[in-house]
Formats: structure tokens, C-alpha cells, sequence
């Protein structure tokens, strides 16, 4: 192709997305559009199945069998967004062989929150809150993004994120309620997830890479800040009504710019654990490459197993 | 207690569906592949929505105020009352699948007689739960042929594992009082006339899987009198921790 | 109560035995050779000797009531004030002696100042425990140096782990409201007095055993204000069973 | 050596046994000495380490810490017999190694009541109580047996076993004098571990080996069966004082003979666990291959290390 069918070709598609078309795999796309494509998708597929680490760390120690079974279908739930997130991935060329190697060499990243340790048991109810109404906030503009498969599985990915954020939120409404150390325990969640769960907004706009070309293909229709402030908005008044603390002395209500004024974030420890070094980065790595790593032979076995059926119905067939 | 056999007969049920469903929740995560992964939790999932019909009929049944939780999590080590193959550990995923599968094929003879049971709520149950276990018993069949009739090591492994788990599944045959009682009633299901079906159906299967049926004849037992092997004690200390930890609080 | 800062001083020191004691209490039978069982059990047995003298005296500061088994077994997951250090599991023996090691230096350096203290108590126990610490220095030292200096396998192992702990070194030397205060009564150690000569004996040691002195500059923190990792909390369901389950009893 | 010579070397060693004399590593001894003693010399050494695993399974769980403690000293106490028989063993020209061979492999045998599970706390008192108790039994008269490194071996082991069962009756006492939950955790204890113990003092005479020559080599003093008798004649009264039951119907004072009569043991269950049938055989004999197999890099290790640290030495004295 000559540069300046290239340079039309890109132009038309620029337009299709202009036009709110979406764009499927099928169809010509810039290089540049499938590579951050694969990136930004297997982040998120990868974000899903970490994050069923932390939380099924207390799928054994679950407080009654109401909320085991909740939280089993919450991991669930998370597993399966990972299973379409990487499919809605392969279909722009990579296979999930490749994908699970990024991650499990470290090139590939995942959502640092998941760095974090799940202590106790209201960690299950801060999780769904906060970190699942974060990553809804970064979410809920993707289900108009320009990729047709990203889109119609973040429009999935949301629902049923709002229900597990629901659910988290009524795991603390309940302790909030509850007895003097289940209200402590409550508290003690929120202090410790609030600022991780703001750091989930990403970078402050001025240190935010790609923002402007993923503004253009719809992978972004807010900048980190904006986010954030909707976050903070939002939560707030939930912390509120249940009598938590949200762990900010400068958190201020602003009445001329209608939204909360708050405090400094901690962008050193960000980084820290962006670059690997949070409280439980290694432990994340180590059970998943350690449950690829066990699970070969199986893996192995199911292939050819299926080869061998394969074979046998062709030497039946001839 | 006045129906106390009946109780005890629920137990001798949930119990079960409750340690294997903590087994496979410790999984969750660390499978093989994302699909077993899935289906391994989803499991769980069934067995504890089964566990939860029962003890709620359980606690109906003692009346005595305990709640579903209370009966699940606040029982001392001998009151567990689960055949000892469930409560074996996660040793690999061979071990894990050939425990489903040889629970999963009794589970499902089991459940197809308790939905005759002369009492509709276990009889209602039971035809709840039978179209998951169904699911569930193809899922461990077709893992058993997957790696039985996979590569050599694959092979190997599941031949240890069946020959491994064989020695507990001859208690899931026998009766305890309470559950003569309950077959005389006709509410209980008569496992001994469960067990021919089982180990040919089990053998049929083991065969297509290109793996040899145990010749043992040395069983354990003690589980359904509560003699459990010293693997459930460490499952017990964190299924109860949060219950023993925060006695008397809703969560 | 009355002396609260002495008290949590106390839990300070005694919370890291408890759980060092414990995760090797893990191993007994399970070592790689009978000799170094039996001197893992040993060293548990000190460090467990160790914690009843400290938490009784914790009983007596503390005054209401609470016995040494109380304060040990009956607080909750964000109660307990260990290092983070202490806590990690049993990966492998490397692991297991890299975790010795790294404590053991920092317990013989610290017990040494708190011979000194003020409190005729702390220093009495210190007097009585820098014995037995001493000897473990010495075991595991020697095993640094053995795994360090043996084959190509066991001198990456022990990189390893050592590599993977290294990261928990540094919190030794932070110090709690308490602490702070505890060293101006003349009753704690300056913990950031000996952060010097631990990393250099330590290095010392290390080069010895022909390994690296890993140079990362990102530490782990959070166990003296009760924020662990996500192994302490099955280690509590254990070490917390008995006393949960069958409360206020007498054994 | 002339077959005379021989036989008048084992008449002279059968006479200087008679005497009362000691066996000593260097002495001449027959071969069918050295191999019984070899074989039940290590099967005891065996006990002892197989023996570490069910009371290991309570360490992290004791109730005290004074629990714990005695606890962990009784299983080191254990890991030390161990220690002290194996040498006595090697005396006799076998290595460690091959010993651990002969567990490993199945080939050697060790004592069938460590094939029980330990499920509850009052286990510990009943081991303490009734598995060293007839532990004593059976060892008490090898204190006088005429191969000297294992008769002196016996009498430190003795000294300690019955400090060890002194402390599990203790146990047991506590828990029978305790809240009604704990009587019963003793009674529930009992009744396991009474049968079992019982087995521990071996097969009924009419099936028992080797006792003649055992007796003339004072590897034995009194038949299983005697030994048995003398056990039950002891424990029943200890049982009675703390109000336990007996958990045999068929138990009774026999005035005329002046013991107990009791009854019937299930020979059956005994021989299914000697031929490695029993709850837990399979258990104890991976949890030993296991920690051994995963321990060979560490031993190498040793091994190449002190190599290095003699070389070393050879090196700076040349």
C-alpha cells in the first residue's frame, strides 16, 4: 500500500470513530490503534484475574454462608470478565499464551490496587465499594469505546460490577451497623483502601501519558483528574451515611466549585508499587506463575487427549 | 431434639456438599487454567447453595434457634459428620478431580433416590441440586478422561490419585443409625443398594479413561461418625475463624 | 491502663517470638534431616519460653485480668504488632534459615542494649534469653553459610530467599509512639542505634557465605501498627483454635 | 574360622549374656545377633521419628503456651531418642542412610499406633498417658538387654518416657476435672486410643516370633501377652481416679487371679494397620519421604560445604 492510500485508509477510520462507529476486528485498523488495543485490554483482563487473588484469600474464612456464596459469585464473575476480556484481545491478533507470558515476565501490568493485602474481613466490603466504584468510574465511558468487542464487554463488565459494588457496599452498611469492633473493623478498611483506591484514577493529568490519542478513540473521555473528583463526589456522601470516616483531615466540602476539596496523594508509594515494589506484588506474581507452572502437565494432557479424539474420529471416518 | 434422626440425617448430607465446597474454594485462583478456574469455583458455588438449603431445613428441623451458620460453623471437630473423601486436600489437580469425580458419581445416585424421599423438602432439594450435580459429574468425567487418557505423566498422576483416594470410598456405603431409621421412613436413601451401580459405573468410566479400577480391599471409614482424618482440623480452624473470633454478630 | 505505652512495648518484642515460634513449630518432623529438627524445635522452644515470660509480665502491666494465654491467643489479626519479617511461611529451608538469620541478628543486637533497660524485668529476661539467642545466631549463621557456600542449587536457593526477605529487614528498625517513648524512660532499646551494625554484620556474614548483599531500597512495613500480610491470618486460625473454640477453660 | 571355632565362640557369648554380662559394639557377636538387633534397634528409632508427626499435628494448636511448650519438648525428647538409637544402631555396622532406606521403602517397620490420627487436643494426654505408658511396658525391661549401647540407650529413653506420661495424664486429668465439653474431648480420647494401645504390646503369644530367642538375648522378659496384662492392671485404676471409662463392657476385676479380665482385641484391625492399612500409614510415610526428598539439596549442600571448608584447611597447612 502507498503511504497515501495508508493516510486515507486512516482518515476514514478516523471518521468512522468520529461518526461513533465501531470498529471490529475484521476491519483495517492503524497498528498503532491494534497495539494499544491489546494493551490496554490484557491490562484489564490481567487487573480481573489478579484481582481474584485478595479476594479469594477469604473465600474460606467467609463470616456466614450468605456472603461465602456472594463472594464465591463475585470471583467468579471476575473470572469470567477476564475469560472475555482476553477474548475480546485475541481477536485483534495475540494469543492468551502470549498475553499470560507478558504478565507473567512483568512486562505486562495489572491494576495495582490488587498489590494491596486483604487483612480482614471488611476488606471484602471496601474492595466492592471503593475499588469496584472506582473501576466502574473509569469503566462505565468504555462502554462507548471505539472497539466494538471492548465495548460490548465492558457494557457486561459494568453491570455486573455495579451489582458487586452494591454488594461491597452492603457488607459495610452491615458492619457499619454492627457491633463496636465490626464499626472499627469498617473504618480500618476504609483507612486503609481510600488512598489506594484514588491512586486506581491513575497519575494526575500533568504526569498522564496517551491521553490526548485515546481521548480521539474513545478509550478515554475524562482525564485522570476528572475521574478522580467524581469518585471522591460520589463516595463521600456513602461514607457519610453509614458514619465512616473517609481518612482525609483536609477533605472539604468546596460550595463554590460544588464538589470536595482533599488532600495531597501519595504519589511516592504509587509509583513504589506500580514498579513492583507494593506489599504483595511478589506474593500476586508468585501464585500465578506458580499455578501456570503446576497446572502444564494438565494443560498438556488436555491437548493431547484432544488430540488423540481427533484422530480417532478421523480413523474411524476413513 | 424431637426429630433428631432426621437432623442427623440432613448433616450426614450437607455436611459433605459443606467440606468439599470449602476444598474447592481454596482454589480459587491457583487452578490450572482459567476455564477450571471457573468451573471449579462455580462448583463450589452449587455445593454451597445446596449446603444452605439444607441447613436452613436443619435448623427448622432442631428448632431450637440455631441459625444455618451456627450449624456450618460453630460444630466442635467430632460433630462434623462428612465422609473422609471430600475433606482430602488439594494435593494436584489429578487429586482434586478424582475426588470431585468419585464423589460427584455417588452424589448423583444419591440424589436421583432422594428425590423419592417421603419428605418434600429433601425431596425438593434434591431435584434442585440434581441438575448441577449433573453438570458437575460431567466436568470431573471428562477431566478423568482428559488425564487418564492424556500423556504419560498425566496418566500417572490420575492413576495415583484414583488409587490414592480409593481407600475412602467405601464409606460412602455405609449407614449410620440415624440413617437406617431414615430409610425405614422412607425418607432416607438406601445407600447399600447404591454401591453395585457405583463401582460399575465407576469402573466403566475408569476404563474409558484407559485407567485400571483399584483392587484394593482395605477401606477407611470414621467419618460419618465423626473420626475424621487429621486434614479436616486445619479446615475447620478457618471455616470457623471469623464465627469463633466474632461470636454472635450478623454479618 | 495505667502503663499502656509499656505494655504495648512489651507485646512489641514478645508478638515476634510468638510467631516466629509458631511457624517453626510448623516444620517439626518435617526437616530435612533429624539434626536440624530437632534444633528448629528447639529454637521454637525457646523463642516460646521467651513470649510466656514476656506476656506475663504483659499481665501484670496490663492488670485487668488477662492472662499470658489471653494476651497471646485472643487478640484479633490487627492486634498482633510482629514484624512482618517473622511472619512469612516456611517456602523452603533456605527461606526458613534466611528468616532465622535476619531475625536472629537483630534479636541478639537488641537484647544485648535491652539488658540495660531501666525496667529490672525487660532486663532480667533479656539476660536470661541472650543465651539462647546466641546459639541460634549460630545455627543459622552456620546454615547461611552452609547453603551460601554449598552447591550451585542451594547457593541460588538461599540468594533467593534471602533476596526475597530482604525486603522486610528494614522495619525492624522503625519505631511505634510507645517505642519512642519507652527509650526515653530509659526502658526501650534505640532500635535505630544498631540499624548500622546489623546491615554491616550482616553483609559480613552474607559476603562470608559468598552471597549478595541485595541493594534494593523498597521495604515492606506495616506489622508493628498491625498491618500484615495475607499469611499471618491462617497462621491465628491455628495458633487461635483451641482457645476460640472452647473458651475459658483451664488445659 | 573352623565351624568349631564358632560354636565355641557363641558358646561363649551366649554364656557371658547369661552372666549378665554387656555386648559391646567390638565384641564378636553372631550374625543373627547382629541382625536382630539391627532390625529392632531401628524399628524403635523409627517409632520415635514416625512418632514426632502425630503430636507435631497439635503443636501450632496447643490451648497454652505452657501446653505448647511441654509439647514441643516432648517431640524434640522424641527426635533425641531417635537421635540415640540410630547411633546405637550404626554401632552395629549399618548406616543412617540405609535405615532410612528401609523406612522409606516400606521395608522396615515402625510402631502401628502412629497410624492413628490425632483429632482432637485430649489425643495429646492419650498418647502421654496410655502410648507411652505401654511404651514403658515393653521398654522398661531392655534397660537390662544384653547388647550395652541399646541398654543404655533405654534407660535415658525410659527416664523420659515416663515423664512424658506422667505430663499426659496430666493432660487427661485437667480435662476431666474440666467443663463438661472437655471430659467428654478425654472420654472420646480414650476410647480411640484404648484399643490401639492395647495392640502396642504386640500379637497374642500363639502368634508372636521369635520370643525364645528374643528372651535369651533379654530383647524380651515377659510374653506381649503378660505385658498386656500388666498394662491394662495399670491403666484401669489410673482410668477410675480421674473418672474415665474403660470403653470394654467385657472389662472386670478378677479376684482369684488378681488382674483384670478383658475383652476381645480386634486382630483384624491390628494386622490391617501393620500391613500398612491403618488411617494414616500413607500419611506418615509421605509426610517422612516427603521432608526427606525435599531435604536433599540441603544435605548436599552440607556435604559440599564441609568438603570445601576441609579443603580449605589442607590448603592453608600445605
Amino acid at each position: 500500500m502507498s503511504e497515501e492510500q495508508i493516510k486515507n485508509l486512516e482518515e476514514q477510520f478516523e471518521a468512522r470513530i468520529a461518526r461513533d462507529e465501531k470498529i471490529e476486528p475484521k476491519d483495517w485498523m492503524p497498528e498503532k490503534y491494534r497495539q494499544t488495543h491489546i494493551r490496554q485490554i490484557s491490562q484489564h483482563a490481567h487487573s480481573e484475574i489478579i484481582g481474584m487473588l485478595p479476594e479469594g484469600n477469604w473465600i474460606t474464612r467467609a463470616p456466614s454462608l450468605r456472603r461465602k456464596v456472594a463472594l464465591l459469585a463475585k470471583v467468579q464473575d471476575e473470572a469470567g470478565h477476564g475469560l472475555y476480556l482476553y477474548s475480546a484481545c485475541e481477536t485483534l491478533g495475540v494469543s492468551r499464551e502470549e498475553l499470560y507470558e507478558q504478565l507473567h515476565s512483568g512486562k505486562a501490568k495489572y491494576s495495582s490496587i490488587f498489590n494491596y493485602p486483604t487483612i480482614t474481613w471488611a476488606d471484602m466490603g471496601a474492595i466492592g465499594w471503593l475499588v469496584d466504584g472506582a473501576a466502574i468510574i473509569n469503566q462505565v465511558p468504555l462502554c462507548n469505546t471505539s472497539f466494538g468487542p471492548y465495548a460490548r464487554a465492558m457494557i457486561r463488565v459494568c453491570k455486573e460490577e455495579s451489582f458487586h459494588q452494591r454488594q461491597g457496599y452492603e457488607i459495610m452498611i452491615k458492619l457499619a451497623n454492627g457491633t463496636p469492633e465490626q464499626k472499627e473493623m469498617a473504618q480500618d478498611a476504609l483507612n486503609r483502601w481510600w488512598w489506594p483506591s484514588l491512586m486506581m484514577l491513575g497519575p494526575t493529568d500533568a504526569e498522564s501519558v496517551h491521553t490526548e490519542q485515546s481521548m480521539k478513540w474513545k478509550l478515554k473521555r475524562k482525564s485522570n483528574d476528572e475521574l478522580r473528583q467524581q469518585f471522591i463526589d460520589q463516595t463521600v456522601p456513602q461514607a457519610d451515611l453509614i458514619g465512616l470516616t473517609i481518612p482525609d483531615p483536609e477533605l472539604k466540602w468546596n460550595e463554590e466549585k460544588g464538589s470536595y476539596d482533599f488532600g495531597e496523594i501519595n504519589w511516592d508509594e504509587f509509583w513504589q508499587v506500580v514498579k513492583g515494589h507494593g506489599p504483595c506484588n511478589k506474593e500476586r506474581m508468585k501464585a500465578r506463575v506458580g499455578a501456570w507452572e503446576r497446572g502444564e502437565w494438565v494443560r498438556d494432557a488436555a491437548m493431547a487427549h484432544a488430540e488423540k479424539q481427533a484422530d480417532r474420529k478421523l480413523n474411524k471416518a476413513m | 431434639m424431637k426429630n433428631e434422626n432426621l437432623y442427623k440425617y440432613i448433616l450426614g448430607i450437607a455436611d459433605n456438599s459443606l467440606i468439599l465446597g470449602q476444598r474447592l474454594g481454596e482454589l480459587c485462583g491457583h487452578g490450572p487454567s482459567l476455564e477450571t478456574d471457573i468451573a471449579c469455583t462455580n462448583i463450589s458455588l452449587d455445593l454451597f447453595g445446596q449446603v444452605r438449603s439444607y441447613y436452613q431445613y436443619a435448623s427448622k428441623v432442631a428448632g431450637d434457634g440455631r441459625t444455618e451458620d451456627d450449624i456450618a460453623m460453630l460444630r466442635k471437630e467430632r460433630e462434623y459428620v462428612n465422609v473422609l473423601l471430600v475433606e482430602q486436600p488439594n494435593t494436584d489437580f489429578a487429586y482434586t478431580m478424582a475426588r470431585q469425580f468419585l464423589f460427584d458419581m455417588y452424589h448423583m445416585l444419591f440424589l436421583n433416590e432422594l428425590q423419592k424421599s417421603k419428605d418434600v423438602t429433601l425431596s425438593a432439594i434434591a431435584n434442585k441440586c440434581i441438575k448441577e450435580v449433573s453438570y458437575h459429574l460431567r466436568f470431573s468425567s471428562d477431566w478423568i478422561k482428559r488425564l487418564g487418557d492424556g500423556t504419560e505423566i498425566s496418566h500417572q498422576k490420575m492413576q495415583d490419585a484414583i488409587d490414592g483416594l480409593w481407600t475412602y470410598t467405601d464409606e460412602l456405603f455405609h449407614q449410620t443409625e440415624a440413617d437406617k431409621q431414615m430409610v425405614e421412613e422412607g425418607i432416607g436413601v438406601d445407600v447399600i443398594k447404591l454401591k453395585e451401580t457405583y463401582y460399575t459405573k465407576v469402573s466403566e468410566l475408569l476404563h474409558e479413561a484407559s485407567l485400571k479400577t483399584p483392587e484394593s480391599k482395605y477401606f477407611q471409614k470414621g467419618g460419618k461418625q465423626g473420626v475424621h482424618t487429621e486434614h479436616l482440623g486445619y479446615l475447620l480452624s478457618d471455616l470457623q475463624y471469623m464465627q469463633r473470633t466474632y461470636p454472635n454478630m450478623e454479618w
